[in-house]
């Protein structure tokens, strides 16, 4: 991965009639890189990952690929190719002439051939070359549609959700191969999901959308440790979400009041740009430590009672119900030994570093476009 | 060639036989033929702005094409045939009209009471038979105005006014018709469905055209026509017309038309089709036997004796036409 | 479940209705008869052996065959855009353009069949063949743009996305993707419109000149009944020349599909 | 949700077949105008001849191009016009009943059951590649005096004597026309039946249906697309068949249609034509949208 | 929950053809417990709830729920309900005459008028009698499709995969409320699921299913914590298998020698029957250590280096070569502060708690029926 912009976003909006699916896209794309758009259903990803390939015209905006302005020149004619969601294997063509498709008529017949048996090798599917479009499992479709559009030596591959509608195991191995693959070809993939584990286990960055607009573009783990608002935090792993108030705002500090834990003095989220009296601030539920008796090393602590028990298999999450706290707050446990156990009802206390709270700053309103 | 010249016909009057001579003159082409199925149809065509050379109507109808404007006068003189014509028929009103003429008839017939002879006796059988009630079902009229008011005239005793019935005799007639409608079986609207029933004994009795009696003989069904034309009978003429459209030469149509009227043709048409042709000489060269066989052995008498389906006048036609209508909803 | 539904008996029994009547052609088509009514006069392959002389009924077919293949043609061609544009694209007037194209079904023949000469007329095209095929599009159009709208339906628009993400232009993906993949819709349109064409007589008779289609002919005979068993004889061919065909067809699509697999 | 103006077409394109993302609307327009304008072209000439010519006169073989209602007039006071109206709707909608009826269980039974549904639906078709016309002989031979149906009741002493009510009448011209017309009624609603979610079905008998309750629950409201859909195809061009009634109607079976057909044949009155297809296109809408209206609120009202 | 079964499966066995689409499943179901066919996609759990349900009868075996045989009894004779997949909310009707539907001609029309508005409060969807089938968002047609089956009271619940469609945020709040609901109720709930986290967070019990055989049914801790095959082990959760040799069996242990970590002994695994020389044995990623030195508190420890990090948020897994064993180990490390950085290629201590090495019986070949 180098540090070349191979596909740049300016200020690009698509409107459909009235309605804003996608505006202010601002995104800078390195060679190489593997970069995921996240976001929930309907936010817009599909919209922006289709101007990129050129079946969208932004209605405003560049969208420019190699340095080359992208207006105008149609989907054919793009350096781009895509995996679709569907996947859409040619059902009337067999595996190897799927592959060859976008080569027939420009590459000699012999070199087709050659390609084709090496994309196949590739996405492991050697050797499958006759075999019917219909007869093909899930996973094999989806190989076939990678390796149909690698066959092309695109510059920028771009994959709609390659993975929903494949079962957890071949998913989990999918993710691994795919991930490989990239880091071994060297090209450029950008990937659309709303799967955050996937987004976060196959990414160099990941860019989170939410009603048309993208918050927040970081690597997994900053993205992690310091989403920018309240949508990006919940999205992204659990969150607690406590309001808090600002005392005092110092050198990157800031003093708060928050509910429950009282006053502590965190760091000021740079991503946060507007700031207010009222705030609210996240602690993710592993930073939380619970104990039967009240911890004595902690800045920061809170009493509360087990109101449920999720088990997740690695951990173990509690929640809490604290008095004057709408929500009960949850607490992540490794699953060590399934030595700690507390069950519902018994009275605990949770320890925090303040560290670990971070500024999320004013809570925003939910846009109309949610829906339930 | 033979071909440029166009002919609007009734289907299988496209008989290489009916106009050898034509074909022998013209580097052994026919003509080429559109066709229809009705008067009606045609004449709907053709105002709709179909245009052809010669077209195939009948007596009846050519008052209204003239009127329309869509046929032009016959020269005589070109027709080389017109002495050897049967000579009651060159005075036929419809073929004949305002001293010119516009019709060449080729065909002729009859149109009359065909019944069962295994169900009903030749001395019983008579139009006003067609009102009694024994014979509920068991009949069948052509589902034409025309036709109609020929019979319901001739059953009133007024056939010979036929072309122009007064007010009074319009409503004899109409109430003859209103006296069968409970009887029909049904109107039929072509030749073929009355000879089925006739045939299968669904009807017993049908006003209908000669050749349906001709069709029921060759099919052997003991079935005849009612001949005496003191009981009432009726006769049509059928020929060609120059229509004002027609685009090819006048030498070339006047050839069709003297080949359809060759003596020849007409032994052709009597000998393989059982009609009667325009042609007197044809009859002497026909074979006598079917002349015979098909009823028209003595066509003077039908000349003098029958109702002629002449051209009725406009607004008796018209009148005729709304009033059967009528008859035939059981209005 | 040994003992036949009820539904089974039925279904067999509409077949029977369905099939009752074309059964009796065949029949009368070796009646010595012209008149088409029991009893039967007696049996004879006389029809038959005199089909090959009856040249303009033989033309009519041809002339029928001919307005019916291209009538299919340019109905289907037509029919797969709007098709196309009405399953794939939403826009305004869409709900408007659909029942237009579905009208033609619903007007009295007779009513656009003479309308439609003069129309023709008017614009200086002669009644022929060429008349007879353009009505007879108009009138098989709606049957057309049905089905191919359904084989539309089960099309996935990705396939063609994916052709034009290859590198391929609009006449490409036509070609090499939507073709083959709406095709059994492309047959099955093309067979039904076929089908209505060839049985049409009202539009036929107004538009058609100096060469009837076969239907025209056969109603221009009822004048001449005698010649009905010919034309029976010829009917029995034809149905039994398209029952050929479309077994031919299936079998050779069971070897298609196995081929290609 | 697409609200652009009608003039946005996209960009100007450079040229050569590339695939180009024009907007949607364009597209449809471009793809279904072909269709669109030849239908529409087709059937405004047709209209538009008619709407002039229901308000001129005919006097023999002139027209009169004075407008005037006259002709309105004269066919909305005739007893006549309204008796053969209301009995070509009738008896149209007997047909439609009757096919409907009937074609329902087949289409049905090729959804629902058949294993081999194109076979099914060929099968169907077939009958209908021979000429109407032989079919309605074929039929009056099967109905007729003598006919197999009266032969085979005889024989089997059923009956002493050739009936005469199955030919030439109202039966034959429904018996004749649901034949005729079994292919289009069975495939609009073989397809709504077919798209129907096999799970509605399994929902409707887990919450306690019988088969019946469930077909008349479930299958059979959402099947009213696909019946109202062939209805329509039947019903309209059965008020304007003159052929049939006249073959097999008797002489009782007369229609509106038939009445249309002597003004534009054998009275040759163009403008009293035209104005009676005009009221029957009316009724006829008139009735279809009645139709449609009660089909649709019926259906919603089964619950 | 009671101990009463509610429903037995006594040897059900389902067969497609020559297709052994379900065989020898024997399961008893409880009063009031919330049940989960867990298993990865074409297993046969659609074909067992479907058996239940009645629309389909097994080839062998019997059902009987609440101690009847429901032999011939069709689906609209049994005491049981279903939320289809697809919801299967007839779209003729809106929300309140669907949700009447079951009850509609056989109880008063008042009755079914306060029934369904109770249940449309019940599942949240209060006043929203009039609403039309196609105007409702997918979580809304969730809720009805609930509703339409609860109004019926019936004794046993099933849901076949009912949250599979919804996005992620929705598909929370819905586990959380249907979870409620059903213990508030006190219904026997039958859910089949693919998702495992779904399953252990919701159900009181899992039946973990393979290739048409119900494999385990127990608590999701005991299955996280003991499963009984290679197949249950990596289905839940991530599991490191390594070969093993017994060496001897002594009162419920094994003494073994375990690739890498060398001899101990573990318990006897009491799920697995066959034994053998050659076993395999399981570790979950969370209960090993990972040091950068070696550990001095471990039982058995090994070297190794990281070939792979990735990122879940919650917890960090490294993936450690180790020379000699095929798979790279998969290590769990909690994500507090994100203090633990180890980087690809820094060479690591793994330690071992002997106790948490888990017996997983004879390696066993996968199934025919296992496809790509
Ligand atoms: N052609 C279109 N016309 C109108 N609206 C559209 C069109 N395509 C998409 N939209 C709307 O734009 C929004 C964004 O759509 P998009 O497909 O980009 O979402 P997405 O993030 O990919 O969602 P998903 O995860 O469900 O695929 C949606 O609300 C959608 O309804
Ligand atoms: N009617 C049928 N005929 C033949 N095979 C069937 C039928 N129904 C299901 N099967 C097969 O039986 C197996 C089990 O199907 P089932 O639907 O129970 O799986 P499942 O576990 O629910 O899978 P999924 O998670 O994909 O829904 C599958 O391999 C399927 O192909
Ligand atoms: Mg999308
Ligand atoms: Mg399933």
């Amino acid at each position: 991965m180098t540090e070349k912009n191979i596909i740049e976003l300016k200020g690009v909006e698509k409107r459909y009639g009235s309605f804003l699916a996608a505006s202010g896209i601002d995104l800078d794309l390195r060679q190489g890189e593997f970069f995921s758009l996240l976001g929930p259903s309907g936010c817009g990803k599909t919209t922006v990952l289709r101007m990129i390939a050129g079946f969208q015209e932004p209605t405003q905006g560049a969208i420019l690929i190699d340095g080359q302005d992208m207006a105008g020149v149609p989907a054919n004619n793009r350096p781009t190719n895509m995996v679709f969601q569907s996947y859409a294997i040619f059902p009337h063509l067999n595996v190897a002439n799927n592959v060859a498709y976008g080569l027939r008529g420009r590459v000699p017949k012999a070199e087709i051939d050659a390609r084709v048996t090496e994309a196949l090798e590739m996405v492991e599917l050697g050797g499958l070359h006759q075999r019917g479009a219909n007869e093909l499992s899930g996973g094999q479709r989806q190989r076939v549609a990678l390796a149909r559009a690698l066959i092309m030596r695109p510059k920028v591959l771009l994959l709609d959700e390659p993975l929903s509608a494949l079962d957890k195991k071949l998913r989990e191995q999918m993710q691994f191969e795919m991930r490989n693959l990239q880091q071994s070809l060297g090209i450029t993939f950008v990937m659309v999901t709303h799967d955050q584990y996937e987004a976060m286990t196959m990414s160099d960055r990941i860019g989170v959308m939410f009603d048309g607009r993208l918050e927040q573009v970081d690597t997994p783990a900053t993205l992690y440790a310091r989403p920018c608002n309240r949508a990006v935090a919940s999205f992204i792993g659990e969150m607690n979400i406590l309001p808090a108030t600002v005392l005092e705002e110092t050198g990157g500090m800031l003093s708060i009041e928050a509910a429950g834990f009282g006053r502590m003095r965190i760091e000021r989220n740079v991503n946060a740009t507007d700031r207010a009296r009222d705030i609210i601030v996240g602690i993710r539920p592993e930073q939380l430590e619970i104990k039967a008796d009240k911890p004595a090393d902690y800045p920061a602590t809170l009493k509360g009672k087990i109101s449920n028990v999720a088990f997740y298999g690695e951990n173990i999450h509690y929640h809490v119900a604290v008095e004057n706290i709408d929500k009960p707050i949850a607490v992540s446990v490794p699953n060590y030994f399934h030595t700690v156990d507390f069950n519902r009802g018994d009275a605990v206390w949770l320890g925090l570093q303040v560290a670990s709270v971070i500024d999320l700053g004013k809570e925003r309103k939910s846009s109309q476009r949610e829906k339930t | 060639g033979g071909a440029d010249l166009s002919v609007f016909d009734w289907s299988g009057y496209e008989d290489p036989g009916f106009f050898a001579s034509y074909m022998a003159k013209y580097g052994n082409e026919a003509p080429s033929y559109s066709y229809f199925g009705s008067q009606e149809e045609a004449f709907t065509k053709l105002m709709s702005g179909f245009t052809a050379d010669l077209a195939h109507p009948c007596s009846d109808a050519v008052r209204k094409w003239v009127a329309a404007d869509l046929i032009k006068p016959l020269d005589e003189s070109k027709l080389t045939n017109w002495a050897d014509m049967l000579p009651e028929i060159k005075e036929v009103d419809g073929i004949v009209l305002d001293g010119k003429l516009y019709m060449l008839p080729f065909e002729w017939g009859n149109t009359g009471l065909i019944y069962r002879t295994d169900k009903i006796a030749a001395d019983a059988v008579s139009l006003q038979l067609l009102a009694d009630p024994a014979y509920a079902g068991k009949i069948a009229i052509p589902d034409a105005a025309s036709s109609a008011y020929a019979l319901a005239s001739l059953a009133t005793g007024n056939g010979a006014d036929y072309t122009n019935l007064s007010d009074e005799q319009f409503k004899e007639a109409s109430d003859f018709l209103r006296a069968i409608h409970p009887n029909m079986r049904f109107y039929w609207s072509d030749a073929g469905q009355l000879d089925q029933a006739m045939t299968s004994g669904e009807i017993e009795m049908g006003w209908a055209w000669n050749q349906s009696e001709l069709n029921l003989i060759w099919n052997e069904v003991p079935a005849a026509m009612m001949r005496d034309v003191d009981k009432g009978i009726a006769t049509w003429v059928c020929g060609y017309v120059h229509l004002k459209s027609s685009t090819t030469p006048d030498e070339q149509v006047y050839d069709l038309l003297n080949a359809l009227t060759d003596p020849v043709s007409g032994q052709y048409i009597i000998d393989n089709w059982g009609y009667p042709h325009s042609n007197a000489k044809a009859f002497e060269m026909a074979d006598q036997a079917n002349i015979e066989a098909y009823g028209f052995s003595d066509p003077k008498s039908f000349f003098e004796g029958s109702l002629f389906f002449d051209a009725v006048t406009p607004e008796l036609e018209a009148k005729m036409l709304a009033e059967f209508e009528r008859i035939k909803a059981g209005f | 479940m040994k003992r036949p539904s009820l539904l089974v008996i039925y279904a067999f029994a509409y077949l029977i209705f369905l099939y009752l009547p074309v059964m009796f052609l065949p029949l009368f088509s070796f009646n010595s008869g012209t008149i088409v009514a029991f009893p039967i006069k007696g049996w004879t392959l006389d029809w038959y052996r005199k089909l090959g002389e009856q040249d303009t009924l033989i033309q009519a077919l041809w002339n029928s065959l001919g307005v019916g293949a291209v009538t299919a043609l340019l109905a289907t061609a037509m029919g797969l855009f709007a098709a196309r544009a009405f399953v794939r694209y939403r826009f305004r007037g869409q709900a408007a353009a659909e029942g237009l194209v579905m009208l033609p079904l619903v007007i009295p023949g007779i009513i656009v069949a003479s309308s439609m000469l003069v129309l023709f007329l008017f614009l200086g095209l002669q009644p022929s063949l060429v008349t007879v095929t353009l009505g007879h599009t108009f009138l098989a159009l709606p049957f057309a743009v049905s089905i191919l709208k359904s084989a539309f339906d089960d099309f996935d628009a990705s396939l063609e996305e994916a052709s034009y993400d290859l590198g391929c232009g609009v006449f490409e993906t036509f070609r090499r993707v939507t073709l083959p993949v709406v095709a059994p819709g492309i047959v099955a349109s093309i067979l039904v419109t076929f089908t209505v064409s060839f049985d049409e007589f009202v539009l036929a008779f107004f538009l058609s000149g100096n060469q009837p289609t076969l239907p025209v002919y056969i109603w221009s005979q009822i004048r001449f009944p005698a010649k009905l068993p010919n034309v029976l004889a010829l009917g029995s061919i034809l149905l039994f020349a398209s029952v050929m065909l479309l077994v031919l067809a299936k079998y050779f699509q069971r070897r298609s599909t196995t081929r290609d697999v | 949700m697409d609200n652009r103006p009608l003039g946005d077409l996209g960009r100007p394109g450079r040229g050569g077949p590339v695939f180009k993302p024009r907007s949607e609307a364009a597209r449809g327009y471009a793809l279904s105008s072909p269709a669109t304008a030849y239908v529409g072209f087709l059937v405004a000439a047709p209209l538009v001849i008619l709407i002039t010519y229901s308000f001129w006169t005919q006097t023999y073989v002139t027209l009169d191009k004075t407008p005037t209602l006259g002709n309105y007039r004269a066919a909305l006071s005739d007893p006549l016009v309204h008796h053969l109206m209301l009995r070509s709707i009738w008896i149209a909608g007997a047909v439609t009943l009757a096919t409907v009826v009937l074609a329902y269980p087949i289409a049905y039974f090729i959804a629902m059951k058949a294993r081999r549904k194109t076979i099914w639906l060929l099968l169907i078709t077939i009958p209908f590649w021979s000429s109407y016309l032989l079919r309605v002989f074929a039929w009056k031979l099967i109905l007729g005096f003598n006919g197999v149906m009266n032969s085979a009741l005889l024989g089997l002493g059923l009956i002493d004597e050739p009936l005469d009510f199955l030919l030439y009448n109202e039966f034959a011209v429904v018996l004749t026309l649901a034949h005729a017309w079994a292919p289009f009624a069975i495939l609009p609603i073989y397809v709504s039946l077919q798209k129907i979610d096999p799970s509605l079905l399994e929902a409707a008998t887990d919450l306690g249906n019988s088969p019946l309750q469930r077909f008349l629950r479930v299958t059979l409201p959402l099947t009213v697309p696909g019946i109202i859909a062939a209805s329509l195809i039947i019903f309209v061009p059965t008020v304007g068949d003159y052929v049939t009634p006249a073959l097999v109607g008797g002489s009782d079976g007369k229609m509106i249609a038939n009445l249309i057909q002597v003004q534009f044949g054998a009275a040759n009155n163009w403008p009293l034509g035209a104005t009676l297809s005009l009221l029957a296109m009316m009724s006829v809408g008139f009735v279809a949208i009645v139709f449609v209206i009660a089909g649709r609120g019926l259906g919603g009202r089964i619950r």
